[in-house]
């Protein structure tokens, strides 16, 4: 699969179902009405017999899938992460997660850039909820590539797996064929300064706004940890270690993402100054993507004016 | 040239002719599409067949002073189906809730006039909605509310009918019903097509998002009445009906085509949402201006 | 003394007659009762409820190998009502996924016997329950699994009546409906009653959890069929039509009595769920017996 | 109100409700079909006409409730936690949350002691998935007097409220008519070895544990956050400031709850040794209340344990 510079995480998703199911019979994609948006109309054009529509019913597109699931299908369920993660969080937990049945749950149009559609369909606090559920893998990928190969390591974990995607197109971070390691976090740039720590297609604000900071003469260090959970402390204590001062960021609200998994972490293995940034515990609302990064404080430049902050306060 | 009784801000105040009515919501039609092809975004199908329905309870049917959008007495409205918000807020800038020219600031940052209805940021809008099949609920509230008050509005709630498959629907019309609920009128905009439909694919077809509405809804215990969504006349006959109570809560289903009045967009599942460059939008005015016999379109409209 | 077909280690074998489903049925209700006593916790209104068809359904209509609880071509059986968990694992019991004397465990930690059933626990439990409302849903993932893969097993899912009101079963009734499951059987313990119920207070008195349940799920397109739940002629004659296909799902609408066997129990909501005490017990069971026929309780049974 | 020396809260908040509707006529109490299990029953028969049977559907419950609150009426839903949070969740969220209405959310039978119902009636995430929502005020009032105060608190905030609640008995900790600030927490003991902080129910298990600490010679400092948002972060800073190693421990996952909460406060404000404790990433079961909280880890001995395992580790 060749892919361009800026490529849509969704696009991605249609083509790499498609990818999947031609080599595994047992890959159904059960779609919650949307499939023209979350681009699981790829696969429904390629795999007619294997798309099932499930129409504007969110509960009973999981239950469905747990259904399946018994019969050694391993069913995709494809719509947007507000929907995915809140319409039906307590068929999730008690015929998905709980009997850890072999559901993925793929959330399209997650964070705040979500094609103008506000608060509703804004998934602010996904990671924090889906985090807390026992047995759920969560998968944040960076890019095209990145979410080719999670969805690839998805498919082959044999239990239940979150996915966050994006709707827009981002800028290509990974080469195409990289390899996806569930729970192993990827260093994308030493340094000695501070550390950002990043998830999803932020990632590449992050990493913009790590070459903000070089260009001043700073050496930040860059972690992506396209799994949220379970989350590559390892490399989380690494990072704090390298540097004694980590800036989380996230287009998720601070509380309990990213984040949270991250202070978790350090406050019992390594203690370090840390700074969460992300979406200050309010919801969006409708606009550009760009009005938005702006309004929310989510651009590179405002994350590097947080790791300036970050490196201005002292350490303890 | 204005469409008669059309004020200096463009705000045309409540009338009961019908002729009135089909004008209105042929401009109700022309805000929208002129406000999504400015916004670069929005639905359209949606909205377009909501149009006739809106202009009839805006401009006839809902007791509202829009000087006043908290006031208690009111009549309720909650548009359940919140995609298609430009059609309520095209309405409520006609009904004097808000400027005319502000739809220009439809979806933009910061504006009043978000993506899905939100009550907290628009003056007018009764519930926060886009979340499909959860206005219903707070409509039940709000009738449920009204009974324990003693007062004496109404409460409407619009819904699609791809809408109607989620649950959450079923449990209030359940509920709606026990409580006697006469004071609750439930239109449900069908026109037979939700966003990705069921695919065109296997033995199965494209069908209706929901087969047996009106038979549903009576099994559910409510009244059910139905309609020509874009009879102007049967529209106002209908909803006349539904306010005169008779123990239970109304349903009444409009039969409506998607994207109403565009012929390019009618039916077609492709402009549920979708942005609309110069030239469809000058097509789709035309057509619209075709059906009003306005010699001209109002100033400003088609900015 | 054993009942008929009852062998060493306590189990019954699958057996066609209907005055030996009667007696495995009342052989069901003694344990239920027995277990919950010895708990000191459980349901009691529900079980009792379901214990006839859980009999006709697993000693009579389910293919299935007590000893291949995952056999892929066994009939699936789904216990949305997971609250009367008791009633299942007793029949489990009897039919041999589990020693009659694990029922012993119920609830105790570390059980294979949840309190409400847990697939990844109990051998022969095809889904995970216990949040009502959710049976459904993974019976229509299961009957749509079975078409696609051509499989000639049937799913059947027991749902209470107060569980109808959860939004999400008419989401899969609509769902099944649309897919043309004729492999998919829903039997409705049509008892009447919830837990707490809608309140005999003011003018609305104590009324059923759900209306018109055959109008309903005929609306939602599903063929309808009803029985006495607890006439095991009937039971097992309208389980046997639901059965032969006729290209839609079939609801079984079971009339049944909640607490059903137990004259203080029935109909009395406040034995939903209770601990039972000694003497409760004691008369439970006089009444069971006598109903029984036999002319002393099974060895263990009582303990 | 006179209270026992073991009070269960549920009784606490059914006889609370009759108190507060008569004072206050805007109050209704919407239930899930529980109420006899959640003593919403006791208010039933004290205001049948404001007592609203809303059958077991916990999702037009949440919408029903947004419609009332919009009329001035002032609702509390009541359900078991598990449905409240779960069930509704997107409902919360959409028409409760994202207006800020004023809704009160009263999840009974939280935690694990369930009364045998087992791991789906259990809930383990339902502080992590409310503390993520915006506008959330999210309480956990300790025992039987605290619970009557949290309400009145409650009650008069003007927005939505999820007030976590117990089962069963539990013992008294405050005296009756204590005062309830919504974001206050209460030390509860004064030390200098470690921090215990806790919150709940658990609260009571926590302070058995610093008496067995005592017996031992050590200075537990216990502070209890009966609000878990919005946090009292001064609080906890002192607290990690007194003894420079602070123990979390809940009836709740280990993930994203109070844990969560302290971690991202202290990480942030000060840096320091952390042990969250409390239900390891997965879900429970039905048994007596003893056998589980001593197969969850969850007694005061336990807790003890962790508090010494702490106190082993080195600090930076
Ligand atoms: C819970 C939920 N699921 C999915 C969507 C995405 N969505 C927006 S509009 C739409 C189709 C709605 O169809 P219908 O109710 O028939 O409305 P109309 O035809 O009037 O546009 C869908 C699936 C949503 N907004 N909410
Ligand atoms: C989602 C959910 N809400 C509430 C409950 C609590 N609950 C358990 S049993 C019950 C009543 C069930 O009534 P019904 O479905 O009629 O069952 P039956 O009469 O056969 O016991 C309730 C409300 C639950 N288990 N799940
Ligand atoms: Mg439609
Ligand atoms: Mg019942």
């Amino acid at each position: 699969m060749t892919v361009p510079t800026m490529i849509a995480q969704r696009e991605v998703f249609g083509r790499t179902l498609v990818e999947l199911a031609d080599a595994d019979p047992r890959l159904l994609v059960l779609d919650g009405d949307l499939a023209n948006s979350t681009k699981a109309d790829i696969f429904a054009e390629a795999h007619p017999d294997r798309f099932l529509a499930m129409g504007i019913a969110e509960q009973n597109m999981a239950g469905v899938a747990a259904g399946l699931a018994t019969l050694g299908f391993v069913p995709w369920i494809s719509t947007f992460a507000a929907f995915a993660v809140k319409r039906d969080l307590d068929q999730v937990r008690v015929v998905i997660a709980q009997p850890s049945l072999n559901v993925k749950i793929a959330g399209a149009y997650s964070g705040l850039l979500t094609g103008f559609t506000g608060k509703t369909h804004q998934s602010v606090e996904d990671i924090a909820v889906m985090r807390a559920m026992p047995n759920m893998v969560v998968l944040a990928p960076a890019d095209g590539p990145e979410t080719h190969a999670a969805m690839v390591a998805a498919h082959a974990h044999g239990g239940p797996v979150y996915l966050r995607l994006a709707r827009d197109p981002s800028p290509r971070i990974f080469d195409d064929g990289l390899a996806f390691v569930i729970g192993r976090g990827i260093v994308l740039r030493e340094g000695r300064d501070i550390a950002i720590i990043s998830t999803g297609v932020h990632t590449a604000r992050a990493a913009e706004a790590c070459d903000l900071l070089a260009a001043d003469g700073l050496r930040p260090y860059h972690l992506h940890l396209p799994t949220i959970k379970p989350l590559d402390e390892d490399a989380v204590v690494r990072a704090a270690e390298r540097t004694g001062a980590v800036l989380v960021t996230e287009e998720h609200t601070v509380i309990g993402g990213l984040g949270g998994a991250v202070a978790e972490a350090l406050g019992q293995r390594r203690p370090t100054l840390l700074r969460l940034h992300g979406i200050r515990d309010v919801f969006g609302e409708s606009g550009p993507n760009d009005a938005i990064l702006a309004k929310y404080g989510l651009t590179p430049r405002h994350i590097a004016e947080e790791a300036r902050l970050l490196l201005g306060q002292p350490r303890p | 040239m204005r469409p008669a009784g059309r004020d200096a801000e463009g705000r045309v105040p409540a009338t009961p002719s019908i002729e009135e009515l089909r004008t209105i919501a042929r401009e109700i039609r022309r805000l929208v599409l002129t406000s999504v092809h400015h916004a670069g975004a929005g639905h359209l199908g949606g909205p377009l067949s909501a149009a006739d329905m809106l202009a009839a309870l805006y401009f006839h049917f809902l007791r509202l002073d829009p000087a006043r959008p908290d006031w208690p007495d009111r009549d309720h409205f909650i548009l359940s189906k919140g995609h298609s918000a430009i059609g309520l807020y095209a309405t409520l800038a006609l009904r004097g809730y808000v400027p005319v020219d502000e739809l220009r600031t439809f979806d933009a940052i910061g504006s009043r006039l978000q993506g899905h209805p939100d009550m907290t940021a628009t003056p007018g809008v009764d519930m926060s909605t886009g979340s499909l099949g959860q206005g219903l609920s707070p409509g039940v509230g709000m009738a449920i509310g009204a009974k324990l008050k003693g007062a004496s509005f109404r409460t409407w709630v619009m819904l699609g009918d791809g809408e109607m498959q989620e649950g959450q629907v079923w449990e209030a019309l359940e509920v709606a019903a026990r409580y006697r609920l006469d004071n609750l009128i439930a239109v449900i905009d069908h026109n037979r097509l939700p966003q990705y439909t069921w695919p065109d694919f296997g033995q199965r077809g494209r069908e209706f998002p929901v087969q047996n509405l009106a038979g549903k809804c009576a099994a559910f215990g409510w009244r059910v009445l139905a309609c020509d969504g874009h009879d102007m006349d049967a529209i106002v006959r209908t909803f006349d009906g539904a306010t005169r109570p008779d123990g239970r809560p109304t349903a009444v289903i409009a039969h409506t085509v998607k994207g109403k009045g565009v012929s390019f967009m009618e039916g077609a599942f492709a402009w549920h949402a979708k942005p609309l460059d110069d030239e469809a939008l000058t097509r789709a005015l035309e057509e619209i201006d075709a059906q009003t016999g306005l010699s001209a379109p109002p100033a400003g409209a088609s900015r």
